[in-house]
């Protein structure tokens, strides 16, 4: 552990350092387990959904970096703005194909 | 602790080019594009990360608390909307492409060989 | 307070969006919308040029937002623009301005697409060139990126710009991504994003692992944007496709920002740190000559002109890594009056084939057989400036030759001209053949290669409409920039300034001072000491001499089916056909995995030099 | 290359490039120590020279603002990209969509769907101007709040209107928003260099209450430009693929 274990600032809601080591490496565990089904769905629609999900993922894990903006812009663009890009290019390669 | 955030940026960037060089389908190309660009952000706030810090946002809290550094999150938030951008204009030519060769698998995407 | 610098990247970004807002209004009026995008290029080329000159004694130093450094430490973004990195922007602006007089009206435009996306291509490049900043390089480097893109694309009805533009947005991503990655672990282990300051730091202690990993990873994106063999494959599908204003930037200025950016991370930041090992060098040198030979090989047996032109220019770009590896100031000083020549020559070669382009509407070399008598003053130009290729002296092309083959036989590496002079043989003989077949019809129209034919054949004209005459605003460019590339050499003492230039880039600690304490450093000092930057006999004879190969086997190329003893090495290429389409397969697949094993490659080797 | 060679060559490639990236990832100071001075010292002056509580947004609009021109810049090339790749080409004319055709002027949402979607759409166009105007406030900005001003676009959409809605935001109108949010970005800086300071220098008074809305200068209308810049950046590209899929484009044989 390093020595920088003192708590910065204690209010109600703050989260004990041994508690946040353990909330990090699931949400890291998450990440990880999520990237790859991402990568090995290869239905693209099902990928999307999976990529969806990924950003929240990614957004949760964020916030346990204490990085409440990266959160908000990854949530916006992760895990909604891009899906609905990819779903609609989805949709004009299908309905060709139709 | 210490390292484990690393190896799993490492393990998103391996993951996101496996994906890319196996890929079948254009659109899911453009999706392990984005993993792998997920793998910088991962890293990024890792490396900016102070244990037991708060967030840099001294609205309710004294200035001189220890904090997280904020730079990392402003370059995090750049990228995300180059992200945002590069994929949207892949995303374009993808579009373009399935018209012009009527099937979205790289292999098949050639026009100019040798 | 000297503006100059934030307006040289400011002024296209304003004029791109003042072009964007009025898009209904300038859609109707082409003329005005030429006109502003004409003078914003013009303008920013000025505004180097001035500043070129200003920076004759020092780096100008910029600081955006007022934040200057406080005892050491950089809070803000600068521009630090030397001799050399303004040089080349102010290339980079008179390129667009060329280019932007060629398409002068008659290069099909949509609403105010194309002139917007010009300008944001110049404020990319300009600012990757005057960067301070480490991760501001990645942000230019993705504009840069981004226009290209899109410019590639231009023609979505054809499938080979799109096939084009796939493989260079998804190549040149990897590599920026794996950029940021090096530049997120040097602040992880720095705490800093200004180059200088960075520079500073890594090298009070020994280069560890870290160091190794982050100098490769942020040169990945530029070595690929160089197209350096194994990253090279993307350039030849792009150039091919692109419309012939973008090719021109493509070949004379992109590709030599990407390795630019590789020498000013090398020199301004891990250059101490890295304690110039000659493992390093190597490994680099080595690269640089395979790049050379390979764009060389590919070269020749091209037919479609706009692909041969993008293979010279993978051949020069190993040419110009081999000079900045030998890290002397006379191979710094021979790289940079190359690259000048280089792009004069290569733009013009372009703007020509643009012009067979426009009036005959095809770019393959077995269609066009002779079918450019017509076109006179291009053929002359074209020829020009296929000699210029060959490194004929007149030409800047051969002062910078010369002057990196100098240098590199003073420091006992005297096979670099050898490959040197192979490489513009092949070059300037696969370009001259086609000058000669195309406008002077010489000799018999080369082997029809059906695989090569089928990607020519799909190319429709780009102007709006064939005309039976040359338009003076395709030509004049053309002719000016090829009449430039000879006045290079004919400026007052050019050797001694620009190798003071080169100096001045080599020196870190003078750039450290002048970035973070504003401090005047008159003379600055690199590793090697300035050697004479002058012409010997010996030079011309080589110049001649390998101007003369090129014609010789230009000859031999045309005539091959009257000269029995040679039928079998002239074949359109037939032997090398089959290897080369395995590798430059068009796929993406395989270009992201010859990334990671190129990677896997160098990094190895690197880690050996230090480990 | 085969399929079968690729793999192999990226696995032996991938293995030694992971191998060496973790050799260098290894040199780091290790997770939660981070030892740089840049952080710590942009947290202790933020407050005090830009009056903004939200020193992410300060770091952006601010020290950093120059990256941000150019990442809008990037925006705004790759929605003229979008736009080029995806424009009306010559040989294509444009046929309703199928389903259109047949007088269903929608694909048939449900009045659900479409009852909550109109209701959200005004709702979030607020929100959207809130986070864009709350930059130097709360952990938000330009960003996040021109995506969410996009998002209430697209909810219009969902509710089956874009037919509609096409009419009244054609693509020019769009167009110039886009272009005066980069261009208004880019001018703020100007206006800097028009009264000699360094471009971008923040030269609006920064207010009394720090974090508060109208404080820390030109962060507050930089941040305003972005949101206007981005919303209509993405506004253009959604609308551009969703013309390429409601409405088939056909080549004419």
């Amino acid at each position: 552990m390093n020595p920088a274990r003192v708590l910065a600032v204690v209010t109600p809601y703050t989260v004990t350092p041994g508690l946040m080591d353990a909330l990090q490496v699931t949400v890291l565990v998450l990440v990880a387990a999520g990237a790859t089904a991402v990568v090995l769905t290869r239905v693209s629609a099902r990928q999307v959904i999976a990529l969806s999900v990924y950003g929240l993922l990614l957004a949760v894990l964020f916030l346990t970096f204490q990085a409440p903006d990266v959160t908000l812009s990854e949530l916006t663009v992760g895990a909604v703005a891009l899906p609905i890009l990819l779903l609609l290019t989805l949709a004009k390669v299908r309905r060709r194909e139709k | 602790m210490q390292v484990f955030p690393f190896v799993v940026v490492a393990w998103i960037l391996g993951v996101g080019l496996y994906g890319i060089v196996t890929s079948r389908h254009l659109v899911h190309l453009i999706v392990c594009l984005i993993i792998v660009q997920s793998s910088t952000y991962v890293l990024l706030l890792g490396v900016g990360y102070v244990t037991g810090a708060v967030a840099p946002y001294f609205f309710d809290v004294p200035v001189h608390t220890p904090a997280v550094d904020p730079v990392v999150q402003a370059l995090a938030l750049t990228d995300v909307v180059v992200e945002a951008a590069v994929t949207a204009l892949l995303l374009a030519l993808a579009v373009q492409a399935h018209k012009r060769f009527g099937t979205l698998d790289p292999n098949e995407l050639v026009q100019l060989r040798g | 307070m000297n503006q100059l610098p934030a307006l040289a990247t400011v002024v296209p970004l304003l004029a791109a969006a003042a072009i964007s807002a009025l898009n209904p209004l300038l859609r109707a009026r082409r003329r005005l919308l030429d006109g502003t995008a004409i003078l914003t290029a013009a303008a920013v080329t000025v505004i180097l040029i001035v500043l070129l000159v200003q920076t004759a004694h020092g780096d100008v130093v910029y600081w955006f937002g007022g934040f200057r450094p406080s005892h050491g430490v950089a809070i803000g973004i600068d521009y630090a623009a030397g001799p050399l990195s303004t040089g080349l922007a102010c290339l980079a602006a008179l390129l667009v301005t060329a280019a932007m007089i060629f398409s002068w009206r008659y290069f099909e435009r949509i609403a105010t697409y194309y002139h917007a996306l010009m300008l944001t291509f110049l404020a990319g490049m300009t600012g990757f060139c005057l960067t301070g900043d480490i991760f501001d390089l990645f942000v230019w480097f993705e504009l840069m990126g981004v226009s290209a893109y899109a410019l590639t694309a231009y023609r979505p009805e054809e499938r080979g710009p799109i096939q084009g533009a796939l493989n260079f947005a998804i190549t040149n991503s990897v590599g920026a991504y794996l950029s940021l990655s090096g530049i997120a672990v040097i602040y992880g282990s720095t705490g800093a994003l200004n180059i200088a300051q960075i520079g500073r730091d890594i090298a009070r202690h020994r280069p560890g692992g870290l160091v190794v990993v982050a100098f490769l990873l942020i040169i990945t994106g530029l070595l690929i944007k160089g197209a350096i063999v194994p990253f090279h494959f993307w350039l030849a599908d792009a150039h091919a496709v692109a419309p012939t204003p973008v090719c021109v930037l493509f070949s004379g200025v992109m590709v030599e920002l990407g390795l630019y950016g590789v020498a000013r991370v090398y020199w301004s930041m891990f250059g101490q740190a890295l304690g110039h090992r000659s493992a390093i060098t190597g490994a680099f040198l080595a690269l640089g000559l395979l790049t050379t030979l390979v764009g060389a090989l590919y070269c020749f047996r091209e037919r479609h002109l706009k692909r041969l032109l993008a293979f010279s220019t993978i051949s020069h770009a190993g040419m110009f890594l081999t000079g900045i590896a030998l890290l002397t100031p006379l191979g710094l000083a021979g790289v940079a009056v190359y690259v000048a020549g280089h792009a004069l020559v290569k733009a013009a070669l372009f703007l020509c084939v643009g012009i067979v382009l426009h009036r005959l509407g095809s770019v393959n070399e077995s269609r066009l057989h002779g079918r450019g008598r017509p076109l006179r003053y291009t053929g002359v130009v074209f020829t020009l400036a296929a000699l210029g290729l060959s490194d004929l002296p007149p030409f800047a092309t051969f002062l910078g030759k010369a002057w990196i083959s100098g240098s590199g036989a003073t420091h006992g590496m005297t096979w670099i001209i050898v490959i040197f002079v192979v490489a513009s043989v092949l070059v300037g003989g696969a370009v001259l053949r086609v000058a000669g077949g195309v406008f002077y019809g010489l000799g018999d129209p080369p082997g029809e290669d059906q695989e090569m034919a089928r990607e020519a054949s799909e190319e429709t004209g780009e102007t709006e409409q064939g005309r039976q005459r040359t338009p003076l605003t395709m030509i004049a460019p053309a002719a000016v920039l090829v009449l430039a590339a000879i006045g290079i050499v004919f400026a007052p003492h050019l050797g001694p300034t620009v190798e003071a230039g080169a100096l001045r880039f080599q020196d870190q600690t003078a750039y450290n001072a002048t970035v973070l304490s504003g401090a005047r450093v008159a003379h600055p000092a690199g590793i090697f000491l300035a050697e004479h930057a002058g012409i010997t006999v010996a030079d011309v004879v080589t110049g001649v001499g390998s101007a003369a190969g090129a014609l010789v086997l230009a000859f031999l190329a045309l005539y091959w089916r009257r000269l029995p003893v040679l039928r079998r090495g002239f074949e359109p290429g037939a032997g090398l056909v089959r290897p080369i389409q395995r590798f430059q397969s068009g796929v993406v697949n395989d270009y992201v995995t010859w990334i990671v094993v190129g990677l896997a490659c160098l990094g190895g080797a690197l880690a050996f030099s230090i480990g | 290359m085969t399929a079968r060679q690729r793999l192999w060559a990226f696995l032996t490639g991938m293995a030694g490039l992971a191998a060496f990236y973790l050799w260098g990832l290894a040199g780091l100071p290790g997770f939660g120590a981070y030892p740089g001075p840049y952080g710590d010292i942009i947290n202790r002056i933020a407050l005090a020279q830009t009056n903004a509580t939200g020193v992410v947004s300060a770091v952006n609009f601010d020290y950093r603002g120059f990256d941000t021109v150019g990442e809008e810049f990037i925006l705004f090339a790759a929605a003229t990209g979008v736009a080029t790749v995806l424009r009306h080409l010559r040989g294509e004319r444009e046929r309703a969509a199928r389903d259109e055709a047949l007088g269903v002027n929608a694909p048939p949402t449900s009045e659900a769907v479409r009852m909550t979607a109109l209701i959200l759409a005004g709702p979030v166009l607020v929100l959207g101007w809130f986070l864009a105007s709350h930059a130097q406030t709360s952990p938000s900005g330009g960003f996040q709040g021109g995506v969410v001003l996009a998002t209430a676009f697209i909810l219009v959409y969902l509710a089956g209107q874009f037919l509609a809605l096409r009419r009244i935001s054609p693509v020019d109108i769009t167009d110039a928003v886009e272009a005066v949010g980069a261009g208004g970005f880019a001018a703020v800086g100007i206006a800097a260099v028009g009264m000699g300071l360094a471009y971008l220098t923040n030269f609006l008074p920064l207010g009394t209450i720090p974090g508060a809305v109208s404080s820390s200068g030109t962060i507050a209308l930089i941040s305003f430009f972005v949101g206007l810049e981005v919303g209509a950046a993405f506004i253009l590209i959604v609308s551009e693929l969703l013309e390429q899929t409601l409405l088939l484009r056909e080549e004419s044989r």
